[in-house]
């Protein structure tokens, strides 16, 4: 199919710049920019070859939201690339820094007392319930339900409330520190989340009947975009895209870090694969998060409120931080952990966050600076999807097929 | 009846991490053993790289491919400017195989920096296909045999520069620069 | 030409003699401000982390439509452009462009460290200053920031419109008086993307 | 009293009344009440405040006056690419044409009012749905002639919809004529004498009619040709100013002008109301209680924003041609069944 | 004890039924809604959250418990904070003036992520707890060493009402109105 590219109502704006909105490249395909400015695409642009109204192929052109997390994490040392890579997907933060937390952890031989992890694990449940909520909003916007983007948007607020009674700050908390973590939980706190654990259960109710069984909802997700289990195994789609599927598989489970493995809690796995099943995937895992900070809150309630840091950083702390950590509840840091060095060495770290498993490969040679970080995030793994997924759907399947994916551009780009 | 179901379903319970790892990396050493191809083992807390050389590398992946390793969770690329070489790691886990389902093993191959080429791996794990985009602007790694490789995330002529490299110097502002001149004065 | 035939000669003189009848004589300038301040449509253009704090402002708990804001679908409808955190070096053209179509009078608000100095990739080799991209209004420093600031933004926004009458001198003049109009230092759109080799 | 009667001449005059005052004021009025009762709906059940800073005791109704002087005061831009005249033209004739079905529709049984002749009367219900049929063609000029590819798919979305309610609404509204025997809406509003509307006698073909102009004015359900996640804004997108208000505004209109069809067909008209001599009683409050009642289908219609999400094209179409035509021509057999029953 | 995976799956095709049936719910709580919305809307100008004690918002310099061993400067991670040396009257042998370094702020680039409030040895930084502030010109937010010791001016306070935020079983968030106008 060589045949003449004939540029279809192509204009040269006043910008003075080419902008081909759609070519013409063979008989009848035309290849339409789903741009960085569309309501369907989030910060990426999807080129889609297309023949009438069904999609031939599709190719994500990402990189709108390259930050360089991997390059500056080799100039800032070891405790300032916590917030910095928080930022990949800040509305997940905890769940994003602490694998990596978590490798510095492996490298320096440090290990968190008891009652900091299960911290940890109370601000990751809280942060993947809301992800999700917000996975929630953005898709029934793609879905032109601007109901279910208002509801799931006002509850994610009520655990962005949490979240800020916890650490202070409403997404950014940047809270686990090699070592340990930087708050305990303030006085009303066990019966602030009891309540707020109550609530989501019933709306969650509500969740199913206006948006799960709605019939417009239903008849847009039943059958489209379905993955079968081996082709999502051979693409390696993470989180609920592969439990979607039918594979059985979650960070929590195969290397429970912090104290999962002492949590009861399911893991849901659907077998369709189709939009539908992803968003029960994610529907159930909400639940099994409210179970988890149920748990947590109890232990946290019930046991003496100890050192949140590790044994190591505590024995330094002067009179005047420990007071602090007493009556505030809050860890300060040391002025050496801005130029602590690592001992040298490769290790890496996983977590499992609300989409998916997060990677990150940290080798150090004993400097002050990491000698590389590579992240592999979730929705970086998960972009192979809108290239295998897509072809054969009709071009209106494609903010379903997008919006199921719960794809985040800043994380994917990293 | 729970516990019924997951055995019928070959789902791996939460045993110990260290054992699911030391039977991938058992699993990973038959294969290429099987194969013949010779590896040098690399320790890392978490996973275990088995590095081959480059001529051997397509052997070793469909090898271990066979055994089970059925995707591609990061194709690591470090750069080694002291010892002029580049090394590229193919961490690999599996999915549908529950005794191994989650253990990392790498396939790693160190190239010459000055012109770093390697046989594209896209053809056995069809996951590796963006990642191998990014190392090849990243680094410049070209990869004989892919299906089309282009910039993945930067603008083409950041690409060029290959900004992760070791000589692509990003400078950290010291702590008395930036300050405005009327709020140096005081 | 002579006076009298000015109405049917050119239509853009006769175009202006309206507007100087209209916004001169009748005190219509009060009317276009007020409307411009309580009817701020911010378009849909998302550039980076910053959107999710965007979102929550138009959530039910900080109700961004209570001043009027509706986030609308195209350049083309909208009057307000918010920069939502970093602008990398691919997405300035998409900003420039959007700006670019988007008709008079309009607004911009940077939001967010990122969109002020860098925030926290002042460094990276990736990214660039908004303000070098288009003219800004009202920057909110914080990462990202509260919702209330956003809708202490717009409140801002709204009430700089009214006082400082920007949107009928916008109108008026053609050109806004206190914003000197930023000219892109580099065409940040010169990069070409390479389409996907593959035939059909 | 010359200057008086002058007046109520002009009034009087059906087409000034019915097209210029109720069609071109009134729909102004009732489109910019249905925006606003839309989005405080909608606001309402999303637990969330509205529109309200700009007039805080009217509940946020001026943000709509803000809007529409935004849009009348914002720079037009005409893309170099783009026609320039159909561009121009076929926001501005779309809405003329929505609103020249009002000039044949009565508002009054009073001979002296009619807008047609009694002997074209008796037709009047079909040339009613014949004008309606003709704006959606301007849509697709709209489409078509800003060169943009998203206003090109979202102009031919339109006319795939078209073809899917046209027949839906036209049998209908047969339905409700079957069961009175004549085409003649001010027969058709007379069979309904004593609250036998035919909303409670025939209610299969109004719910096919109602849900044909939900289809017809993208209203939620069904927003398929302005649909934000696939095309940008539909046949609007390269429009700016005050043609895109035109072309926005258009589609109310047309909603409100269905109603007030459906209304005269289901509905009993201006029912309780038997209109008298004189021109207030024989023709302004008739047609006010017209209009009162279309004003509660237009919030009825907007109400679905607040509940529904969107169809895919051809589950819309799938939706109408499989069920929604059988339901019509259900409704047309209960229709002939209730004339032979004699029951209206 | 330990987490298990739960095999699911969805229930199979939907009747003609259901679609109406699920229809009429979906109506029904439309309504129910639309009659008590529960709203949880703060009417911002009038109604300003007042947040917890331990919020993270703008950062305050107390001078006088300031070292300057520039530990803050160094741990910054977006190199907000910078050193700036001042010349000061030396307490010890009056008449002689004595090189001092004191840190000040760019909020162009702060990320308000608490760092330096929690490193420094003497606690010389602060929070205060509200963070609603914006700017009309960029070179504002670079404060010197006075602006940095003064809390900034709250707009937000003089115009409208303090208001907590409590989580409720029934309605999600609900605002409690705080009586001391502080």
């Amino acid at each position: 199919m060589s045949g003449e590219v004939r540029v279809y109502g192509g204009w040269r704006d006043d910008l003075g710049l080419r902008v081909i909105p759609s070519k013409r490249i063979g008989k009848d395909v035309y290849e339409v920019f789903i741009g960085p400015q569309h309501p369907g695409s989030g910060h990426m642009r999807i080129i889609i070859r297309v023949d009438g109204d069904v999609i031939v192929e599709a190719d994500p052109d990402i990189g709108y939201v390259h930050r360089t997390m991997e390059k500056l994490g080799e100039i800032r040392g070891w405790i300032k690339p916590i917030p910095l890579f928080e930022r990949m997907a800040i509305h997940d933060a905890c769940n994003i820094t602490l694998p990596y937390v978590r490798a510095v952890e492996k490298l320096m031989g440090v290990e968190a007392p008891l009652r900091a992890k299960y911290l940890r694990v109370l601000l990751c449940e809280i942060n993947r319930i809301a992800s999700h909520l917000y996975g929630f909003a953005i898709f029934s916007i793609f879905l032109g339900h601007s109901t279910m983007y208002m509801w799931a948007m006002g509850d994610r607020e009520v655990f962005i409330q949490l979240a800020e009674e916890l650490t202070g700050a409403r997404l950014t908390h940047s809270y686990p520190i090699p070592g340990g973590v930087r708050r305990d939980i303030p006085q009303g706190f066990p019966d602030m989340a009891r309540r707020a654990v109550r609530y989501m259960r019933k709306r969650l109710e509500e969740y199913r009947k206006m948006f799960l069984e709605n019939p417009v909802i239903r008849s847009r997700l039943e059958g489209v975009g379905v993955i079968p289990k081996n082709l999502a195994a051979e693409l390696g789609l993470v989180g609920p895209n592969a439990r979607g599927s039918g594979i059985a598989y979650d960070v929590r489970i195969i290397e429970p870090y912090e104290v999962y493995d002492e949590l009861d809690f399911e893991v849901p796995v659907y077998t369709e694969g189709d939009a539908l099943a992803r968003t029960y995937v994610r529907v159930e895992e909400i639940a099994q998060s409210l179970r988890i900070i149920e748990q947590v809150v109890d232990w946290l309630e019930k046991k003496p409120r100890e050192p949140i840091v590790d044994e190591s950083i505590y024995k330094k702390y002067p009179p005047l931080h420990k007071k602090i950590l007493e009556s505030q509840g809050r860890a300060k840091l040391l002025p050496w952990m801005a130029t602590m060095k690592v001992p040298a060495g490769a290790a890496i770290g996983r977590g499992e966050t609300g989409r998916g498993e997060i990677i990150y490969y940290v080798e150090s040679d004993g400097g002050v600076n990491p000698y590389r970080v590579r992240i592999v995030t979730p929705s970086a793994r998960n972009v192979i999807a809108f290239k295998y997924a897509l072809p054969g759907h009709r071009v209106m399947d494609l903010p379903a097929i997008y919006g199921s994916l719960d794809y985040f551009p800043p994380e994917a780009d990293r | 009846m729970v516990e019924a179901r997951e055995r019928a379903e070959g789902v791996v319970g939460p045993r110990r991490y260290e054992e699911v790892l030391k039977a991938a990396r058992s699993r990973a050493e038959e294969a290429l053993r099987a194969v013949g191809v010779s590896f040098s083992i690399e320790e890392g807390k978490g996973f275990v790289d088995l590095v081959v050389d480059v001529d051997s590398v397509v052997r070793a992946a469909e090898a271990l491919k066979a055994a089970g390793f059925d995707h591609v969770v990061s194709v690591t690329a470090v750069d080694y400017p002291k010892r002029k070489q580049i090394k590229v790691a193919y961490h690999v886990t599996s999915y549908l195989d529950p005794e191994i389902a989650g253990g990392i093993v790498g396939l790693a191959v160190y190239l010459p920096r000055a012109s770093p080429e390697m046989p594209s791996l896209t053809s056995v794990w069809v996951s590796a296909e963006f990642m191998e985009r990014e190392v090849y602007e990243f680094f410049g790694v070209h990869f004989r045999g892919h299906p089309d490789l282009r910039p993945l995330l930067l603008v083409p002529e950041l690409a060029e520069k290959h900004p992760l490299r070791k000589d692509f110097v990003v400078r950290e502002e010291s702590i008395y620069e930036g300050v405005p001149e009327r709020v140096r004065r005081g | 030409m002579e006076e009298g035939r000015v109405y049917l000669g050119n239509l853009d003189v006769a175009a202006k003699r309206a507007r100087d009848i209209l916004l001169g004589k009748i005190k219509l300038e009060k009317v276009v401000d007020w409307a411009n301040a309580f009817s701020l449509w911010p378009v849909h253009l998302t550039t980076s982390c910053c959107s999710t704090e965007f979102a929550a402002t138009f959530g039910p708990r900080f109700d961004g439509e209570q001043f009027g804001a509706l986030p609308w679908v195209g350049p083309r409808q909208t009057n307000l452009i918010v920069i939502e955190g970093t602008v990398t070096r691919k997405m300035a053209c998409a900003v420039r462009v959007t700006w670019e179509q988007m008709p008079h009078p309009k607004f911009a608000i940077a939001m967010g460290a990122c969109a002020l100095d860098g925030g926290l990739f002042y460094n990276s080799y990736n990214v660039v200053r908004p303000w070098e991209v288009i003219p800004i209004d009202i920057y909110i420093p914080g990462c990202p920031p509260r919702p209330e600031s956003v809708a202490r933004a717009i409140v801002e926004l709204q009430r700089r419109i009214r006082s400082r009458r920007v949107a009928s001198s916008w109108i008026r003049e053609g050109w806004r008086p206190d914003r000197d109009y930023v000219a892109p230092k580099e065409d940040y759109c010169s990069w070409q993307r390479t389409s996907s080799p593959v035939p059909l | 009293m010359a200057v008086h009667e002058a007046l109520a001449a002009i009034i009087g005059w059906p087409p000034i009344w019915q097209v210029l005052i109720i069609g071109f004021i009134g729909s102004l009025v009732v489109s910019i009440f249905a925006v606003w009762f839309e989005r405080k709906a909608a606001a309402r059940v999303q637990r969330r405040l509205g529109p309200y800073w700009a007039s805080p005791r009217l509940g946020g109704l001026l943000h709509l006056i803000a809007d529409l002087a935004r849009y009348a005061f914002q720079y037009p831009i005409i893309p170099r690419r783009v026609d320039v005249v159909p561009f121009l033209a076929a926001p501005i004739a779309g809405l003329i044409i929505a609103l020249l079905p009002l000039a044949v529709i009565p508002f009054t049984s009073n001979p002296s009012y009619w807008p047609l002749p009694p002997a074209a009367m008796e037709y009047s219900l079909l040339i009613a749905l014949a004008i309606a049929t003709l704006p959606p063609i301007f849509i697709i000029a709209a489409g078509w002639a800003s060169n943009n590819p998203f206003a090109v798919i979202g102009g031919v979305r339109e006319a795939f919809i078209i073809v899917a309610y046209e027949l839906i609404a036209i049998l209908g509204f047969l339905g409700a004529a079957a069961a009175v025997g004549s085409f003649n809406l001010v027969e058709i509003v007379a069979a309904q004498e004593g609250f036998k509307w035919l909303i409670l006698l025939n209610p299969i073909a109004f719910l096919a009619v109602f849900i044909a102009i939900v289809m017809s004015t993208s209203a939620f359900p069904f927003e398929i040709p302005e649909s934000e996640a696939e095309v940008v804004a539909g046949p609007f997108t390269e429009y700016s100013g005050i043609l895109y208000a035109l072309n926005m505004g258009g589609a109310y209109m047309r909603r409100f002008v269905l109603a007030i069809l459906t209304v005269l067909a289901f509905l009993g008209g201006w029912q309780p109301l038997t209109p008298g001599e004189g021109l207030l009683w024989g023709y302004i409050l008739p047609s006010i209680v017209v209009v009162a009642k279309a004003v509660v289908i237009v919030l009825a219609i907007s109400f679905l924003r607040a509940v529904y999400g969107r169809y895919r094209l051809d589950q819309a179409l799938d939706m109408a041609w499989k069920i929604l035509l059988p339901l019509a021509l259900a409704g047309i057999a209960l229709g002939l069944i209730e004339a032979s029953i004699g029951v209206v | 004890m330990a987490p298990r995976v739960g095999l699911r799956s969805l229930e199979k095709r939907r009747t003609l039924i259901d679609g109406v049936r699920s229809n009429i719910h979906v109506l029904m709580l439309g309504v129910k809604y639309f009659v008590n919305p529960r709203r949880m809307t703060l009417v911002y100008p009038r109604e300003y959250p007042k947040l917890s004690e331990g919020y993270r918002g703008f950062i305050i310099l107390k001078k006088e418990k300031c070292i300057s061993c520039a530990a803050c400067a160094r741990i910054c991670p977006s190199a907000a904070m910078k050193m700036i040396r001042v010349q000061e009257p030396d307490p010890k042998h009056p008449g002689k003036a004595k090189m001092k370094q004191y840190p000040v702020i760019n909020y162009q680039r702060c990320i308000f992520c608490g760092y330096c409030v929690d490193v420094c040895p003497t606690e010389a930084l602060y929070h205060v707890n509200y963070h609603d502030i914006v700017y009309d010109n960029l070179a504002d937010m670079f404060w010197d060493l006075e602006t940095f010791q003064r809390e900034p001016e709250y707009k937000t306070a003089a115009e409208g009402r303090p208001v907590r935020i409590v989580i409720h079983e029934e309605l999600g968030l609900v605002k409690v109105p705080v009586e001391d106008k502080a």
